[in-house]
């Protein structure tokens, strides 16, 4: 497919253009932090940012959401839709984006679809902004991935440097958006060359790295390592690492009422937690940090690969940059890895 | 300050080596630029890991609760407070540990360094006596470290540990100040304006728990919006159920808390809440004459009585 | 939208009280709607999620049989901190509630055809047994399985649950009853010994049988010894496992054993699959 | 309740609910003096009984307030005379910081109030639900915490 260039002063007006059609979200800033918003204009968008603190896991999978009221001990009716527009994320970095294609295996098996992640992801595209300044917590070149992945992206816009972006369509529907009006327009040789030095550039600015390359067996034979006893220690037990997650997809099914009614409602919950494992008989399968803590590891990096045949780690590093007591990730792969 | 790393870390060589402790924790460096952690060491040539600088956030004494056998801690003013604290709440015991203070000249907020960043990736620093040098791809600055210290520092009048068995370096001065200015300066606002500054704090807020899981006087068994029956608060990010949880923290450490800033430092949302707490802290100062932390003979406020206690509320 | 999360409404039409301590109840649902019912296919050992509006849901073991095609039984355990049971067992008769699965996997139904089956129980985690024994005792079932042997224990005559049931299959001649008691009283004529002990006595034969084995964690660490002894191979051994869960669709996250879910690669897990789970993970 | 609707505006026919939290041994005891004296005060008032002014937790104020009550009023025996010797005067500090607190949060003054009543002071009780039931009455309608699902 070939690829499109459009100017940064026209970019507002394209965006204004499909704002038509779409409910955009962008990057917006606010009280210090970068999150998505929706806009109603691409001047409220926030560029200079390395990624947002929390993911846009949440514009799928909300922190919490209602599944149904009731009122008097009567169910209400169901909703018949969630999104009233389909959505447009721009900016999404593509480790965000990558993430979707393991939370869709996980919410959309084949064997139960979840109805409120599965209508959000099919309403909504995905214009990736290509990451050209890595952070030096990225590690998704680890990941089977890298600052230019295009998985689960259906446009990907890259900064050349200079005045322009480069658009490249991904998918039939990234196609559609572009032709939407005539402000992009095809890029030329230069381009073309300024994009794969930016790539590369962009790449080679990676330099941290993990192996995951037989992660997973080394995992299968640690489970009962004097390891998890050193690499808990400090772990303070809050959710920060998994609610900024990208992949952690966790969740409590939880009744909230008032005198009014009431709600039955999915929550973000979390595996650092000592309630999410504890039964009504008091019993708790990962009594203290340690068992909590190998469950996150194993999770991602064992479990998931023998559910999924993949790992559930994107390498975006948000738990490494915002843990309290700095545990990091990398760390730990390391001596699982010298084990 | 190398100096007293220096000093710190033969102390704690010492320690271990004639088996006065079990374990140290203390702060080592970290994986990220300008970051140091937690870190526990067994062993007497392990403590050179130990260092000692302005980006010593966390306050250690959170790890003395669950910590084994007799524990040597690297100890703040802030964190002695803490100490003293624990002590007093019978959490853990005095002969138990043994307290390495060292006097704080106020820790490096990071969030402030963030701000300074604009965006752009930290990748090296190095602290100097005063200031701060940030480098990073094409770019390279300095910083006072003054205008970098978390607000809980900047009034901070325990700069010198109250509790200490060794003391590293020598004593600072405290600095004279109006703690409470900031309470002063926001009490003075229309009832709209505060409620609407708490809401807008806590709606960033995303229940992760952190910064009651770092602080060293959320220590119950089982936390109040976790408790099944009853269940009291909410669970979710609503609105109404965030701001009640934040505030009966603020209930709960009422006469406990040392404003050693822990809480507002590891909150991933930037949810600023310090206020409440001092306004707390200023309140069991004015009406009951306590400072927290400050001495281990005296009742915990919430915990006693006098019988002529103000109360001018009570109709 | 299709809601895999939304209950279906059922009347609790019975409620049995099952112990003498009065924390475990029997409820007998009928669904409202009787396509509900229809479309609720299940196989013994398979749970379903039970909900009462403002105070959640739990998943629950189906204690009734797929045959019981009328009505589902639950039986509950209530916990001071358990929400959901507490809930449930401060209702009453023709109150409303809600129920969504089945879910889970089920005993080897078909694997134990033509053969001798025994049936290890203990305590209140004798609900889907109970559902197996039913569904084996059936007229149209009984002949396709050989001798059938059930071994049931509970800490005191108080705590034996489905007690008219358990009354009516030892009148029967073809099952052979078990059933003992941890600490007996004055008025219990029965059996005392626990119940890896009674096993060792009851030494049923394990050529051409499969074992049915549920109890509290305990028990069912200390059943394992005498049946390998009597020569039961791992995978002849079947047991079911219980775990926190919330959607009971493998997608929550929490119930867990290293990478097998409780909900959904489970409950019923052979011993042979066990035994390959690391022991901390259990 | 829609936002920057006045006060006046709603306050017709409006009538606020008020929780009461008495203890069993003077405040109650004074709310039935006062009923056997055939004193008059205000229906707005619920009354829960509870064992001693010290037995209430800051979170069953805040939970009422959560479900939508527009008032809150914990009275109990004056200084002196709590039956469990000291329950009122652990709560007289707990109460202090709670109040300042809800008021340094925003809370209306006079949202949640505190009273001693002895069970000779029917009066008193019939007094000070009168007042509680103006002062509320006065503030509107209460909106801060209020959980709206």
């Amino acid at each position: 497919m070939k690829g499109k260039v459009i100017g940064k002063e026209q970019l507002a007006g394209w965006l204004d253009n499909l704002r038509e059609e779409y409910d955009v979200w962008a990057p917006v800033k606010g009280n210090g932090l970068v999150s998505f918003h929706p806009i109603n204009s691409a001047s409220e968008i926030y560029f200079g940012f390395l990624n947002t603190r929390k993911t846009p896991k949440d514009l799928f999978f909300p922190q919490s959401e209602v599944l149904f009221s009731f009122r008097r001990g009567e169910m209400e009716k169901d909703r018949d839709t969630l999104l009233e527009k389909p959505r447009i994320i721009f900016a999404i970095r593509p480790c965000d984006a990558q993430n979707l294609a393991l939370l869709d295996k996980v919410f959309d098996s084949e064997d139960y679809q979840d109805p409120y992640y599965v209508e959000r992801r099919k309403g909504t595209l995905l214009f990736g902004m290509a990451c050209t300044h890595p952070q030096t917590t990225c590690f998704c070149t680890s990941m089977r991935a890298g600052p230019f992945e295009k998985t689960c992206l259906d446009l990907l816009i890259v900064d050349l440097g200079n005045d322009r972006y480069f658009v490249e369509a991904v998918t039939e529907q990234g196609k559609d958006a572009i032709g939407k009006n005539n402000l992009l327009e095809d890029a030329g040789e230069k381009d073309t060359e300024r994009l794969a030095k930016t790539k590369k550039e962009a790449e080679e600015k990676i330099k941290s790295k993990i192996v995951i390359e037989g992660l997973e067996e080394k995992l299968d034979k640690i489970f009962d390592s004097s390891l998890w006893d050193r690499v808990h220690q400090r772990c303070l037990g809050c959710a920060i690492c998994t609610y900024l997650c990208s992949t952690c997809h966790c969740f409590a099914l939880l009744d909230e009422k008032v005198d009014s009614g009431g709600q039955r409602i999915r929550s973000w919950d979390s595996c650092m937690f000592p309630g999410f494992t504890l039964e009504a008989s008091g019993h708790n399968p990962r009594i203290s940090n340690k068992e909590r803590m190998r469950q996150r590891v194993m999770h991602k990096f064992n479990y998931f690969v023998k559910n999924f045949g993949q790992t559930a780690c994107v390498g975006c590093g948000r738990c490494i940059r915002n843990c309290p007591v700095n545990i990091d990730i990398r760390e730990i792969i390391q001596e699982i890895d010298n084990e | 300050m190398q100096e007293n790393q220096k000093h710190l870390r033969e102390a704690a060589e010492k320690l271990l080596s004639d088996k006065k402790v079990d374990v140290i924790i203390g702060y080592e460096r970290g994986t990220l630029p300008l970051r140091t952690r937690p870190v526990f060491i067994r062993e007497p040539d392990e403590t050179k890991k130990l260092v000692w600088n302005s980006r010593c956030e966390n306050n250690l004494s959170f790890y003395l609760k669950t910590a084994k056998g007799k524990v040597g801690i690297v100890a703040k003013g802030c964190d002695a407070r803490s100490i003293v604290g624990l002590i007093k709440e019978r959490q853990v015991k005095r002969e138990d540990i043994f307290i390495i203070g060292v006097p704080c000249p106020g820790i490096i907020d990071r969030k402030k360094i963030e701000d300074t960043l604009e965006g752009r990736d930290l990748q090296e620093g190095v602290e100097s006596d005063s200031q701060v040098i940030l480098k990073g791809e094409g770019f390279e600055e300095k910083a006072d470290k003054d205008k970098l210290l978390h607000s809980s520092c900047t009034t901070c009048t325990h700069r010198n540990p109250v509790l200490y068995d060794t003391l590293i370096g020598k004593e600072i001065p405290e600095p004279k100040m109006d703690e409470y200015s900031d309470v002063e300066e926001f009490s003075s606002k229309k009832d709209n304006e505060r409620w609407t500054y708490f809401n807008d704090e806590t709606s960033r807020c995303i229940r992760c728990y952190a910064c009651r899981n770092a602080c060293p006087s959320c220590y119950c068994p089982q936390c109040f919006v976790d408790q099944s029956l009853p269940t009291w608060f909410g669970r979710t990010p609503h609105p109404s159920d965030t701001l009640i949880f934040h505030m009966i923290r603020t209930l709960h450490t009422a006469g406990r808390c040392v404003d050693c800033g822990t809480c507002s430092r590891v909150c991933p949302m930037n949810v600023e809440l310090q206020i409440l707490n001092k306004k707390a802290e200023k309140d069991v100062k004015e009406l009951y004459g306590y400072e927290v932390g400050t001495n281990l003979e005296e009742l915990p406020p919430m915990a006693t009585f006098k019988i002529d206690d103000p109360q001018e509320f009570i109709k | 939208m299709n809601d895999l999360y939304r209950p279906k409404p059922v009347t609790i039409r019975k409620i049995v009280i099952e112990n003498e301590a009065k924390d475990i109840k029997t409820f007998e649902l009928v669904f409202l709607d009787r396509e509900d019912r229809e479309r609720f296919k299940f196989t013994c050992g398979q749970f379903a999620m039970l909900s009462v509006l403002e105070s959640g849901e739990s998943p629950i073991g189906i204690a009734s049989s797929p045959l019981d095609d009328e009505y589902l039984q639950f039986t509950v355990k209530r916990y001071p901190t358990g929400v959901l049971t507490t809930a449930l067992h401060n209702l009453e008769e023709g109150t409303q509630i809600g129920v969504r699965g089945p879910y889970g996997n089920f005993y080897p139904l078909e694997a134990m055809e033509g053969k001798n089956v025994l049936i290890v129980g203990g305590g209140f985690a004798f609900t889907t047994l109970r559902s197996t024994i039913r569904y084996l005792l059936h007229e149209k079932n009984r002949s396709r399985f050989k001798d059938i042997t059930v071994l049931y224990g509970a800490r005191s005559p108080g705590e034996l649950i489905y007690k008219s049931q358990l009354k009516e299959w030892e009148e029967r001649d073809d099952i052979s009853m078990y059933v003992t008691v941890d600490k007996g009283d004055e008025n219990w004529k029965g059996r005392v010994g626990l119940v890896p002990n009674v096993l060792k006595e009851v030494a049923p034969s394990s050529k051409n049988s499969i074992a049915l084995v549920c109890g509290p964690p305990i028990m069912l660490k200390y059943t394992m010894v005498p049946l390998l002894d009597l020569g039961f191979s791992p995978q002849t051994i079947v047991t079911s496992l219980e775990r926190r869960m919330s959607c009971g669709i493998g997608k929550c996250g929490r119930c867990n054993i290293s990478s097998r879910y409780v909900c959904k690669d489970g409950p019923v897990f052979t011993y042979a699959e066990l035994r390959e789970l690391p022991e901390g993970a259990l | 309740m829609k936002e920057g609707q006045t006060v006046d505006t709603e306050k017709a026919g409006w009538e606020p609910r008020i929780i009461a939290f008495l203890c069993n041994w003077c405040s109650y005891a004074g709310a039935d003096l006062a009923g056997i004296s055939r004193l008059q005060y205000p229906p707005n008032v619920r009354v829960i009984r509870v064992p001693c002014s010290g037995r209430v937790n800051p979170y069953f104020i805040i939970k009422s307030l959560q479900h939508g009550v527009d008032g809150v009023l914990v009275s109990g025996c004056h200084p002196g005379d709590c039956h469990y010797i000291n329950g009122n005067l652990v709560a007289r500090r707990r109460f202090a910081i709670f109040k300042s607190i809800l008021e340094f949060m925003g809370v209306e003054k006079g949202r949640v109030q505190f009273s001693w009543i002895s069970a000779a002071e029917g009066e008193r009780f019939s007094q000070v639900i009168k007042e509680v039931t103006e002062e509320i009455k006065a503030l509107g309608p209460g909106k801060r915490f209020v959980k709206e699902i």
